[in-house]
């Protein structure tokens, strides 16, 4: 039977690996669901490792598009992979999506017909959260975050929204900086009405021990985006880091999202995996049904990109955040939400909505992209 | 014809015809592969210059890779956006000439202060000096930060194209044949004798009349100059650079190519880079977990060869280093 | 300036300072002593801190956890020992380097087998998980204070061991010319073996130290490695008091370069400039002070009276 | 108490020794005598198990050395002087004298850092200076201290007067002397024949790696044709 | 005649130890000067500072009438002054014959020569083998350095000081680790360069010194205590006491 090829390049080996096996999970998952087929076309998949680094994630996409010949490339958790490969896959003619990085040039002037995402642009989130802090009239805020791209991202990000003071900033070494003792010291000396951080995979782990080890939780409440998650939040409730419960995050799904689609993706994916879905997970789930949607779409027929990404732009799938649009830059139009930690009904740490913050929301970047 | 020239021969005739066929026979990944292999053996060539030949093991070349890389890199990001008019160029010969004079330039400050060192001391003052150009490009947000910086358009020079990947593969073979003829004459000449000299026991040399000093800063120079010259071909390859290619762990796998090969020989560390690359790409693509066996492999290489692998091969058990 | 976060963080550089020693003492221990370059220390430090992790979930108790584990971490430094870093010693320092590097390869990729890639993070027993107040406005937490402490207690023991017992000369000697310490009768093999579990047993066990504050996770032994050879070779190689005084002055350093150094910078240039370069410059910094102290001290600060 | 048979010693490739033969009773002076590089080291160090001997056999007081640590042959009570003093570069004069101090055969009246400085006082102002800052002589006069204080019952001296001082050297051989008379057998390898002959009972000639002439003192300095073939003198 | 080398008020200690304490020394143009002294009296010492490799607390040397007190160790040795190791020091990994051919080479103004391969270049390996002959390694030029017997090493390490041909030769211990016949043609090796070049020659070997030296000097505590003929010093009461130890 014709098939169809999908290169799918995320982390599998390193610490970054966990984010990793959470996309392959969904992808598998996704996979299952759908049968096997997209139309009638059986689905070859290939995962790819990119071990966190630009080089080897570019010669896996290399080796992906000139050696498997794929049809779709997808998935990239970290910015720059996702920049060091894009020009292998965009050269070659074929499709790229993003089921987690959303660095700004991508969605600016490095744009591009062929590339899709399913996450987010990183301002978005920390928007939101700029957003949400202003309605809670926090006056003043600390921000702590790595220095790196992604990490100055979200700080433009809140203080893009957010209208109060920012009384200090952190800009902690990245990679290998595990221990904040002395930023949370600063933070605490400056007397700011709320934290907020970005520390993403186990540095977030380590950063919301030690804030709860510096009993901050009654003096400082903490604000954050990528930093709790389904992935993090068995490893705190197996740690008995209480200092999370309640704590707020922003994002643009959440496992309770009231629809069918996103009912079975997570009630699925925990009786396959024994845990709530991550976000990343989420996306990579997505990612497999926009393709699905495209090759339906062009009824099988690979050689019709103009098909393909015209479907693809119109977002017209079942997506687990419910349904969404595209901009000119193809970066999805879509709600973000606040959520908060809670027990579930078995006491398992999860999230839930507390409510929503912004209604199609649209990066900051679009208008510099000259796609229409 | 002893057994290393011989496998010096049959290394370099591999390298030359093998990619073209990958070409012809619809494998143009495995060109990609090669390509990466050579402009990495270049590096390692260059780097084996000062550890095999004059015991300076330095772990920071991978700077010199990232910033010949960057020295094409930055010229054409502003070229293609404007800004800093003075070192905007598309030209080739210009980018490569930076590349080249700016590591010289680097190898010169940091080695008058890292030669005051020796051994391990060396190892980490190279690394520290590494890093804190790691950490610079990290922070420079113009070109990109952590995010690295992407290549829009290649060098150009005139007759060849290095969009087309058998030109640029051709281009890094005959750079990979010249560096290492360079550095065979080097180590055979005088110099290269007091160099080595040097590595052996340097008290001795100075007793003998022989600053020692100003032939490992020569040395070191030259080396770094090199090695910017293969982060010029790869910033062509790769079209994208990130400070990532400068961290220690690229410093160390250039310096474990060269032991793994054997260091002091000519063509060591180009079988070392060889080794490292296809191992790495052939155990990958069958396990997650192929860092284990690849974790093994060297280890052998290390217990059972004396000298790298070319212990194995000359049947020699000489190692350099100290 | 504020005074009182100057002190806070002074004990937080110096409880920063402390591990690093923890973690480097082990390295300089077998580097210094049996002249071998074990990059793979920082992953016998991460097997400490998973092994003691899993245990700790398994009895139920953090400290409970730390003993079993030491001697567990001791057994897989023997073993190791005995069979790779053994038939090393006689090499040249590169080959200790590819032969460990395919040992961090190995042992990660292990730990990664064994416990997933996601890490665990430790609970603390309640007394330890709590804070102390010093004085007034001044609180820390009870488990750095523990950190401070042992941190201290082992440079106490490591350098009356090394200087000052028949052992520790016999250990020094055997650095440097393991033949004749042979030849006047001591069994070197044993000696070196032994040397090499306790090196390892230290690693394993700030890795046990460090776990409830971070986590067990892949990878951290490649962190910590590089800031750990920065310590022993500012303290300048083998030397025990060396590594002490320069873990204190990296944790010193850096702790205060985060705190103040953008303060500092605002004092001189734009704020933009300030916010930009003083995390560039922290970052930096342990590196630049390497640098600046090899510059001067091309053996670091307490150079081995003989090498 | 000590007897070589048919040593063979190869270095990586070639070979050093060629069959040795070679006896020492207790409480001899037993010279090994020969021109440089002929394998007076590499005998002692076979015999010792430094380096590894390919074949033949060497019986220390009835226990068969060949194949063992050097650690183990050297507790039976061997003490070695070795070639180049070898002194420990890292650890103080006294930490040198003191670390591998031993007596495994529980002699009655051990040596003690006490009798090494009576014997050579120079070295007694120099206590804490490291092994490596100390002159040439005075590290040659450690590394015999060294060996003493493992209270052998073979001293094996490697070139033990090598850039000492007459008065020194005289010194050392009456210390033999003294040595000796409380039963402990020595093998000696050293250039100052004169002096060797006075106190050697029995010496061998060693030449490319085998014994070519062995006898008493008194012979020796009789068979001119020996000393001049094999000596040169 | 003006010295060849001249010290003057040389001082160098160590914590508490006097090395060398106020020598003043002059050395005459193809002279063999002998220097005698006990064991640790600071022979070593005081040609470490002359060839550059100490530095003095205080005093000056002057070589040729021109000050080198301050001159680095490297610039000496171009300047004709060279060394041997008590200590054996050699290039271990590499053979015999590219040991001494390096200190032929560094007859040359400076070895920044890059092209032709140093093994091809005639004289260099010309002189190199006339140095192994004097001292009868010959025949194992080609092999490992490291390979040799320690005696051998002795003869090798004087076969690079005489590579050098540098005018003034700074002997320590020459016949050390010699055995009788190799020493006896060590003497006969020193004595014919006596018409050509100058010699500091530090020995305890009695027999090569009285053969050899034109004067001696004893070193005892770090200072000079008696400088003569090799019959003054056989004579002298007090260097029979300290040192020789005879009668
Ligand atoms: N770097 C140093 N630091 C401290 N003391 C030293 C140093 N070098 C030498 N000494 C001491 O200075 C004294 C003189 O040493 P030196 O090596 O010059 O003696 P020497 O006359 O050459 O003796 P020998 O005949 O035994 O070789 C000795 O007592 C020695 O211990
Ligand atoms: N490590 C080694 N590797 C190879 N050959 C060696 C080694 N050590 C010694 N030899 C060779 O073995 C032979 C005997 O050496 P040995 O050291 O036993 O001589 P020796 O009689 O002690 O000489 P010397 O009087 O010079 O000390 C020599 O020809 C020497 O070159
Ligand atoms: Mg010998
Ligand atoms: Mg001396």
């Amino acid at each position: 039977a014709k098939e169809v090829k999908v290169g799918f390049v995320t982390t599998l080996t390193t610490g970054g690996a966990v984010l990793g096996k959470a996309q392959k999970n969904a992808v598998n998952l996704a996979i299952e669901h759908m049968g096997g087929k997209m139309g009638d076309l059986d689905i070859n998949l290939i995962f790819a490792d990119d071990g966190v680094k630009p080089e080897t994630g570019k010669q896996a996409t290399d080796k992906l598009v000139k050696q498997d010949n794929v049809d779709f490339v997808a998935g990239y958790i970290w910015s720059h992979v996702l920049l060091a490969s894009r020009k292998s896959v965009l050269d070659a003619g074929k499709f790229l999506i993003s089921a987690n990085a959303g660095p700004s040039p991508i969605a600016g002037k490095l744009c591009h017909e062929n590339f899709f995402s399913t996450s987010w642009q990183n301002d978005q989130t920390p928007m939101a959260m700029g957003e949400v802090l202003n309605q809670q009239g926090v006056k003043s805020l600390y921000i702590m975050s790595p220095n790196y791209a992604a990490g100055k991202n979200m700080v433009a990000g809140v203080e893009r929204t957010f209208k109060g003071k920012v009384l200090g900033k952190d800009f902690t070494k990245w990679p290998g900086q595990l221990d904040f003792s002395a930023e949370l010291a600063k933070a605490k000396a400056s007397g700011a009405d709320g934290l907020f951080v970005f520390y993403p995979g186990k540095a977030g782990g380590a950063f919301i021990k030690q804030y709860q080890q510096a009993g901050m939780k009654d003096v400082m409440p903490l604000y954050t985006v990528f930093t709790v998650d389904g992935i993090s939040l068995p490893k705190f409730q197996a740690g008995n880091l209480e200092g999370v419960m309640g704590s707020r995050v922003t994002q643009h799904w959440d496992p309770t999202l009231d629809n069918a689609q996103n009912k079975r993706f997570v009630a699925d994916y925990k009786t396959k995996y024994g845990n709530y879905p991550a976000f990343y997970a989420a996306q990579a789930y997505d990612s497999m049904f926009l393709i699905k949607s495209a090759v339906e779409a062009v009824g099988g027929d690979l050689t019709n990109m103009d098909g393909m990404r015209t479907a693809m732009k119109s977002a017209n799938y079942e997506s687990v955040r419910g349904k969404y649009t595209y901009g000119n830059n193809h970066m999805p139009i879509q709600n973000f939400y606040l959520r908060e930690v809670v027990k579930d009904s078995e006491g398992a740490w999860t999230t839930k909505i507390v409510k929503t913050v912004f209604e199609n929301h649209q990066d900051p970047y679009a208008k510099d992209c000259p796609l229409k | 014809m002893n057994r290393k020239q011989t496998v010096t021969l049959a290394v370099m005739v591999a390298l030359a015809v093998m990619p073209p066929l990958f070409v012809w026979t619809g494998n143009a990944f495995y060109l990609d592969l090669a390509t990466r292999l050579v402009i990495l053996a270049i590096a390692a060539v260059s780097l084996n210059l000062l550890l095999g030949y004059g015991g300076m093991a330095s772990f920071g070349h991978a700077a010199f890779i990232g910033i010949g890389a960057y020295a094409v890199g930055i010229p054409a990001y502003h070229n293609t956006y404007g800004e800093f008019e003075l070192i905007a160029s598309y030209n080739g010969f210009f980018q490569v000439f930076l590349a080249v004079a700016i590591t010289a330039l680097f190898a010169l400050i940091t080695g008058v202060i890292c030669l005051r060192t020796k051994g391990v001391y060396f190892i980490m003052i190279t690394m520290a000096f590494a890093q804190m150009v790691f950490y610079l490009f990290v922070s420079l947000d113009v070109y990109g930060g952590d995010d690295g910086l992407v290549i829009d358009t290649r060098s150009e020079f005139p007759l060849i194209n290095l969009d087309n990947p058998l030109h640029l593969y051709f281009l890094s073979f005959a750079s990979l044949t010249a560096v290492m003829l360079i550095v065979r004459t080097i180590t055979r000449s005088q110099f290269g004798k007091v160099l080595q000299g040097a590595m052996g026991n340097e008290e001795r040399m100075i007793a003998l009349g022989y600053n020692t000093f100003a032939y490992k800063l020569t040395a070191y120079v030259i080396s770094g100059a090199m090695c910017g010259y293969a982060g010029a071909l790869l910033g062509n390859f790769t079209t994208f650079i990130s400070p990532e290619m400068m961290g220690w762990t690229r410093s160390g796998e250039l310096m474990f190519m060269v032991i793994l090969g054997g260091a002091g020989s000519t063509i060591g560390p180009i079988v070392g880079s060889g080794l490292f690359v296809l191992v790495e790409e052939l155990f990958s693509s069958y396990t997650i977990y192929w860092h284990l066996p690849f974790g093994i492999m060297l280890i052998l290489v290390v217990l059972l060869f004396r000298g790298g692998l070319l212990g194995l091969i000359s049947g020699n058990s000489k190692s350099g280093g100290h | 300036m504020d005074f009182t976060l100057l002190f806070i963080q002074t004990i937080n550089g110096l409880q920063l300072g402390l591990l690093l020693f923890l973690v480097a003492s082990g390295l300089t221990l077998v580097f210094g002593i049996l002249d071998f370059v074990n990059l793979a220390h920082g992953s016998i430090y991460m097997f400490g801190a998973f092994i003691c992790a899993s245990l700790t979930f398994f009895l139920g108790n953090f400290l409970w956890a730390v003993l079993i584990a030491l001697p567990i971490v001791a057994i897989i430094g023997y073993l190791i020992e005995r069979t790779i870093v053994q038939s090393l010693y006689a090499r040249n320092h590169l080959d200790h380097v590819l032969g460990t590097f395919g040992l961090i390869l190995v042992l990660d990729t292990l730990a990664h087998l064994i416990w997933g890639p996601a890490g665990i993070a430790v609970p603390l027993p309640q007394w330890l998980n709590g804070r102390v107040e010093i004085f007034e406005g001044v609180v820390i937490p009870t488990f750095r204070l523990l950190i401070i402490a042992t941190g201290s207690g082992v440079a106490l023991g490591l350098l009356w061991l090394v200087n000052y017992t028949r052992l520790g000369m016999l250990i020094r000697a055997g650095a440097s010319n393991r033949t004749m310490v042979s030849a006047l009768g001591i069994d070197i093999q044993l000696l070196f073996g032994l040397v090499f579990a306790l090196g390892a047993t230290l690693a394993g066990l700030a890795g046990m130290l460090i776990a409830p504050i971070t986590e067990a996770s892949i990878g951290m032994g490649g962190e910590i490695i590089i800031t750990a050879f920065v310590v022993i070779i500012i303290g300048g190689i083998g030397s025990i008091k060396g590594a002490f005084i320069a873990a204190i002055i990296v944790g010193l350093i850096d702790t205060l370069g985060r705190s103040f150094l953008d303060t500092l910078f605002k004092l001189v240039m734009s704020i933009e400039a300030a916010e930009s370069s003083a995390p560039a410059i922290s970052a930096m910094l342990i590196y630049i002070l390497m640098a600046a102290i090899l510059a001067f001290k091309p053996q670091g600060l307490f150079p081995p009276k003989v090498r | 108490m000590l007897k070589v048979q048919d040593l063979i010693t190869h270095y990586s490739g070639s070979q050093a020794l060629f069959g040795v033969d070679l006896e020492i009773e207790q409480g001899q002076v037993v010279t090994l005598l020969g021109r440089n590089g002929m394998g007076k080291t590499t005998t002692i160090n076979t015999i010792i198990g430094i380096v590894p001997a390919t074949s033949g056999s060497v019986s220390f007081d009835g226990v068969e050395l060949v194949g063992r640590p050097s650690f183990k042959n050297a507790n039976l009570g061997i003490g070695l002087v070795p070639e180049g003093r070898q002194i420990f570069p890292n650890l103080s004069l006294r930490e040198n004298l003191v670390a591998t101090a031993s007596n495994h055969l529980k002699v009655a009246e051990p040596w003690t850092l006490e009798g090494v400085f009576s014997l050579f006082p120079e070295l007694k102002e120099r206590l804490t200076s490291m092994g490596n800052l100390l002159s040439g002589g005075e590290q040659q006069m450690l590394a015999i201290g060294r060996a003493l204080m493992t209270n052998p019952k073979l001293l094996v001296l490697d070139e033990a007067t090598e850039g000492l001082a007459p008065l020194v050297r005289k010194k050392i051989w009456q210390a033999i002397a003294q040595i000796r008379g409380q039963g402990v057998s020595i093998l000696v390898v050293d250039k100052n024949l004169k002096d060797l002959l006075r106190i050697a009972d029995r010496n061998f000639i060693i030449e490319r790696g085998k014994i070519v002439w062995s006898g008493s003192s008194q012979q020796l300095r009789d068979d001119k044709d020996a000393l001049h073939r094999h000596l040169g003198v | 005649m003006e010295p060849l080398l001249s010290i003057s008020g040389l001082t160098k200690s160590f914590g508490g130890v006097n090395a060398t304490n106020d020598v003043n020394l002059d050395v005459s143009q193809n002279e063999v000067h002998a220097i005698i002294g006990p064991n640790g009296a600071g022979k070593t010492t005081l040609i470490s500072q002359l060839c550059g490799t100490l530095k003095p607390d205080a005093g000056s040397i002057a070589f040729e009438g021109r000050d080198i007190t301050s001159t680095p160790a490297y610039k000496r040795a171009r300047l004709g002054i060279t060394r041997s190791f008590q200590i054996t020091s050699l290039l271990s990994a590499m053979s015999v014959i590219e040991n001494v051919t390096l200190a032929v080479q560094a007859r040359n103004k400076h070895s920044f020569r890059f092209i032709r391969a140093a093994h091809k270049i005639a004289y260099l390996r010309d002189e190199a083998m006339l140095a192994l002959e004097k001292v009868g390694l010959a025949d194992r030029q080609d092999d490992n350095t490291a390979e040799l017997s320690h005696g051998e090493h002795r003869q090798m390490e004087i076969a690079l000081a005489l590579a050098t041909n540098a005018r003034l030769m700074l002997l320590d211990e020459p016949m050390a680790g010699l055995g009788p016949t190799e020493s006896e043609k060590m003497i006969d090796i020193l004595r014919g360069l006596k018409s050509t070049h100058t010699i500091l020659l530090i020995e305890h070997d009695m027999d090569a010194v009285f053969a050899l030296a034109d004067r001696i000097s004893v070193l005892v505590y770090g200072q000079i205590i008696a400088t003569g003929t090799p019959d003054e010093i056989r004579s002298n009461v007090a260097v029979r006491h300290a040192y020789l130890g005879d009668e």
